[in-house]
């Protein structure tokens, strides 16, 4: 789970590390924007929360010289839509004058696994390009130590006692939230120090870490009704913009069923990822799913049976058709695997062509 | 020889009264795998499917000397416990089916497991195979013709797509490995083509990636500095949208770290060719081997 | 650092391991000791609060019917003496009706180095012998796991939800509180669950750990002169109870020492080491307060040269003496190593006799 | 050959600019120790008796490859940052002088540096000498002839008269290694043995202990299993008072733990005989060469 920006500031700040002072302007909170803004000194910086990257170049981070110019471009920041995302939150920050930009960021990854830990004195939009960036590999048994600290520092060109408390906090905070990115970008040198002025966050939605109920709660509010009814089934859903809903049993498999479908000229509108093992009643609650969203237009089902019986898959298929009709839907299955031949027979016997490679299929849903 | 599991591979399943452990206990043994023993605590000396049960992995091992490996299906809340378990007892090899195993706590299990000396493949791993010979897992051994590619994988359901197309197109597979769909897993995609590169009976190997994380870069970084046998590549998630989990916990691309661009240029750039599509991979693969000699 | 009884049932009630119920009486709690004792439910257990093991053997733990009895017994406890320590807090315990006594200890040792955790069925006076104890090495970075608590559980015959809580919250609490050593024995099982009844424990002085920072405080108030001083300078020093004092370079050399005095009939006052590298300054000022003791009637230095100077040892002895004076006081100075001849030859110049072996030395200070 | 120590090996000292770094630099490299490289943050670029300094143990390695040892001068507080540094440049043998270091880290960092097969001497160790060949510690290498015993202790100064004896004796040491005065250090009594064992140029090893800890008792219970050649052991502080720490964070007996009773009865039982004084075990050390012919 991608965290909002505030919600990073605010493990950041718990965590001693230097942030600007910032207000957060809700979408009930239009009328108090002034007041909020009025207790922060200008300039300003004003930013969408959003959970996609690149709200920067999609002009959603801007500067305001009063609090007029920033409530103005807040009260129109809120409500829009980015990558499918509605703005819920803007934060208004003082904006910080930095003499260098700098990128600190640590990750889980690396092999034996560890927490990355990446440091570039090419801070802000230019670090992806930059290259050159220090690349340390911190060992969960080792922790955070010294030397690495000082390494870091030197590779900044800073002072390690600077850097030390921001490294140090950001490492426990990883580890307290159940971060598996946490990302400083940049963190500006200023004259009166170090100080993280934008921040990423991404959290590990399967840690059972108490301490993000807040952050999850939030999340789960945006969910559409298409992704609380996926939770509940325990499917993975994304929604798509294009048409053909594609239902897969396994991730690897479903996205590679999307792209075969993307391949073809086709452009897919849902990801349905039914894990393993699924039964009829799921497989019939997940066609259900993809019909009830109003993009879907076709649907391509693919199955590689182990755990995952064709059989089970073809009588939920044909029971969801019996129950939804589904008139003027495409529908292409793709059977292999376990109990294949007689899942093949189920579907042909409710009028519903059955194909034995994932190329056929696609060529019947796209076509 | 094979990589990882053979035929005198001897397998403790853990969680053997569980749902998934009954299960595919009873599938492995049908594929021919030689289970052993199964620990479920408070459940010691019942049987399951004819395999006696213990209270602890130290009492299964002391009747089971023979023991070399361990499959994990206790749920992801225990199965870390599980894995140390198994470490302590000495076991060498541990396959963790479990999904959901929170990230903090693999990157934790693997580490100590890694520092004595014991490999765990996982978590959310479909398991190993070598087939005809041994599978400790749950992957349908009906899909996986023997042969001599070695397959390694971050996915299930699409690694048996894999290994069938291979089948379709005369190329066998020595050895397959789910490394699991997990952000953070204990087998890399480099260790198991270290293992490959030494296996005397796989001739090349096949990556299965999708976009999330930096498995792959890495892979690449590492073949970079000294390939060895030819490496085939597929990744999966060319259209998925970026910050959105493809279901597997590891598979989300945020910024420009874990896309498929990325992963394709490292890997392209490394000398690893990269299929376009499933369809082109067993040629890719069959071209691999030709040049190979 | 040895605890005091009641300073380890704090630290187990801070983590909730159930225990008897208590009051702690001070050396100036003697007019409120009748109050304190009402509000517990006889009978009662009084028990001195010593560092030392084996008060129990010592008639320091004893049993009492009522308010009155029990305080009669602590304060006959109260001031009293035992293995060299006043006491100066007594413990009135309920008194617990175990079914079982069982044991259960956590300590750092083994190899490679972990947390021993031993459990055995048979608790209480008896442990030592019985033999027969379960042991666990937990590695510190697997921590404390299901499994081996499950282990435990089975080896002591109770519940594994009983047993785990205990041992979670003990081993919490030796990492928390930087203790070698936790003891809990016995274990009481009772029909109300498990008790710990009585307790042991021992800190490390060189954690450094601030949450020590009380009972080091109470540890410090103990230490008279002797050890305050050698404190201040580094030096170790132990009182004992003969009138030869030992002052070696080095804790095994000065241990060996002190065996040598022993072993040829001699009685050893104290124990004193130098440390490593002692310059002719802290030389003197060991001598001096060896000198300084009541009971020190000759003074045996040994010393082997390495990092020491044995030319800046004699030097510092020599000052000592001039200092001093120490009529009627027997010296032998054993010297070998790094400047041997030069500091005999100071030495001698003193008209202090040197000798080259350890055995010419002690014969000289005990014959 | 000798153990841990000898001709081919190649010291760095970590705390060079102390004041012990480097009165021990000086007294190590006049020995005839190689000591390549030291380190200090902040003081890259200077040098101690003309040993280069840097600022990280990667840096001094990078420039010094064959470094294959590191001895721990700097303080208590930062040794184990020294220690993890040093494993995480891949050095395989770590000697820690350093005193006061808290227990429960060295546990941490003994386990971490045994998971990746770095071998951690101390802390609260005199060193590792191989008379005539290399001192990495801080030993008086005059007191210490070289011959075919092996010395393993716990202490310092008692190591250089246990030294002494035996060269007055006519016994050389083939190595003497002191793995430190601490509750809990890296090196533990059976693992030198170990290597003694495998040692061609040792015949026979002496063991002096002290009160306080199991050392000596798990020492016993291994040798019990499986002996191999003789050990002949001293244990101090037979008079010691219990519950006092003697000097050593490690000498200290509690109850029936840790006393010189336990320890000489375990070593006993298991077939190690134990001098009465120091002036036996000479005697005791040439009996055992005799009897093992």
């Amino acid at each position: 789970m991608i965290l909002l920006e505030f919600e990073a500031k605010r493990i950041l700040e718990e965590y001693g590390i230097p942030c600007e002072k910032s207000v957060l302007i809700g979408e009930g909170d239009a009328d108090r924007a002034g007041e909020l803004v009025s207790s922060l000194r200008p300039p300003y910086v004003v930013k969408a929360q959003v959970r996609a990257w690149g709200r920067g170049r999609a002009g959603l981070v801007r500067f305001a010289g009063s609090v007029d110019e920033a409530v103005s471009i807040a009260r129109g920041m809120l409500g829009s839509s980015f990558a499918g995302e509605r703005v819920r939150y803007v934060m208004v920050s003082e904006r910080v004058r930095p003499l260098r930009e700098l990128y600190v960021s640590m990750m889980l990854g690396g092999s034996p696994p560890g927490v990355l830990l990446l440091a570039s004195e090419a801070g802000g939009a230019g670090v992806e390009e930059a290259g050159g960036a220090l690349v340390l590999r911190v060992d969960p048994h080792a922790g955070l130590r010294g030397y690495a600290v000082r390494r870091v520092a030197k590779h900044l060109g800073v002072p390690a006692e600077s850097i030390a408390p921001i490294l140090e906090g950001m490492y426990r905070a990883l580890w307290d939230y159940s971060l598996t990115l946490l990302e400083l970008n940049p963190l500006a040198e200023t004259e009166g120090g170090l100080v993280a002025v934008d921040r990423k966050a991404v959290a590990d939605e399967d840690s059972g870490n108490p301490r993000l109920a807040e952050f999850i709660a939030r999340y789960e509010e945006e969910l559409g009704e298409l992704q609380r009814e996926a939770r509940r089934w325990g499917f993975a859903a994304v929604p798509l913009e294009g048409d053909v809903a594609v239902v897969g049993n396994g991730a690897g498999l479903t996205m590679a069923t999307l792209d075969a479908v993307a391949e073809a000229g086709g452009r897919p509108g849902l990801f349905l990822d039914l894990g393993g093992g699924a039964a009829a009643e799921r497989v019939k609650a997940a066609l259900l799913l993809a019909l009830r969203q109003p993009n879907v237009r076709r649907v391509l089902v693919n199955i590689v049976g182990g755990i995952t019986r064709c059989d089970e898959v073809a009588r939920g298929l044909v029971e969801a058709l019996r129950e939804a009709g589904a008139p003027g839907v495409r529908l292409a299955v793709r059977l292999s695997g376990f109990m294949e031949e007689e899942g093949r027979r189920i579907l042909e016997g409710a009028g519903i062509r059955a194909f034995a490679t994932l190329e056929e299929a696609v060529r019947e849903v796209v076509g | 020889m094979a990589i990882l599991v053979d035929e005198r591979t001897r397998v403790l399943v853990q969680g053997i009264t569980g749902r998934q452990g009954q299960l595919h206990t009873e599938l492995m043994l049908r594929y021919g795998t030689k289970v052993v023993a199964g620990v479920a605590p408070g459940r010691g000396g019942s049987r399951v499917h004819g395999v006696p049960v213990y209270d602890s992995v130290a009492e299964a091992v002391e009747e089971h000397p023979e023991v070399n490996a361990s499959v994990v299906f206790v749920p992801a809340r225990f199965a870390p416990d599980a894995v140390y378990e198994a470490v302590d007892a000495g076991l060498p090899l541990i396959v963790v089916i479990t999904e959901g195993v929170p990230a903090h706590e693999t990157l934790k299990m693997v580490a100590y497991a890694r520092g004595r000396g014991a490999v765990v493949v996982g978590p959310n791993s479909p398991g190993v195979i070598s087939p005809g010979r041994c599978k400790v897992g749950i992957m349908p051994g009906e899909l996986f013709k023997p042969g001599r590619i070695g397959v390694v994988s971050r996915s299930g359901t699409l690694t048996y797509e894999v290994a069938a197309r291979l089948a379709a197109a005369g190329l066998g597979v020595s050895t397959a490995v789910g490394i699991g769909g997990d952000l953070v897993t204990g087998l890399s995609f480099w260790d198991a083509y270290q293992l490959f590169n030494l296996d005397e009976e796989t001739d090349a190997v096949v990556l299965v990636g999708e976009i999330g994380g930096t498995k792959e870069e890495e892979f690449a970084r590492m073949y970079a500095r000294g390939r060895g046998k030819p490496v085939v590549a597929y990744i999966a998630g060319r259209t998925a949208p970026p910050g959105r989990r493809m279901g597997h916990a590891g598979a989300v691309a945020f910024g420009a770290t874990g896309t498929y661009e990325s992963k394709v240029r490292a890997l392209e750039g490394a000398g690893v060719p990269v299929a376009g599509g499933l369809g082109e991979l067993p040629q890719l693969v069959k071209r691999a081997l030709e040049e190979a000699g």
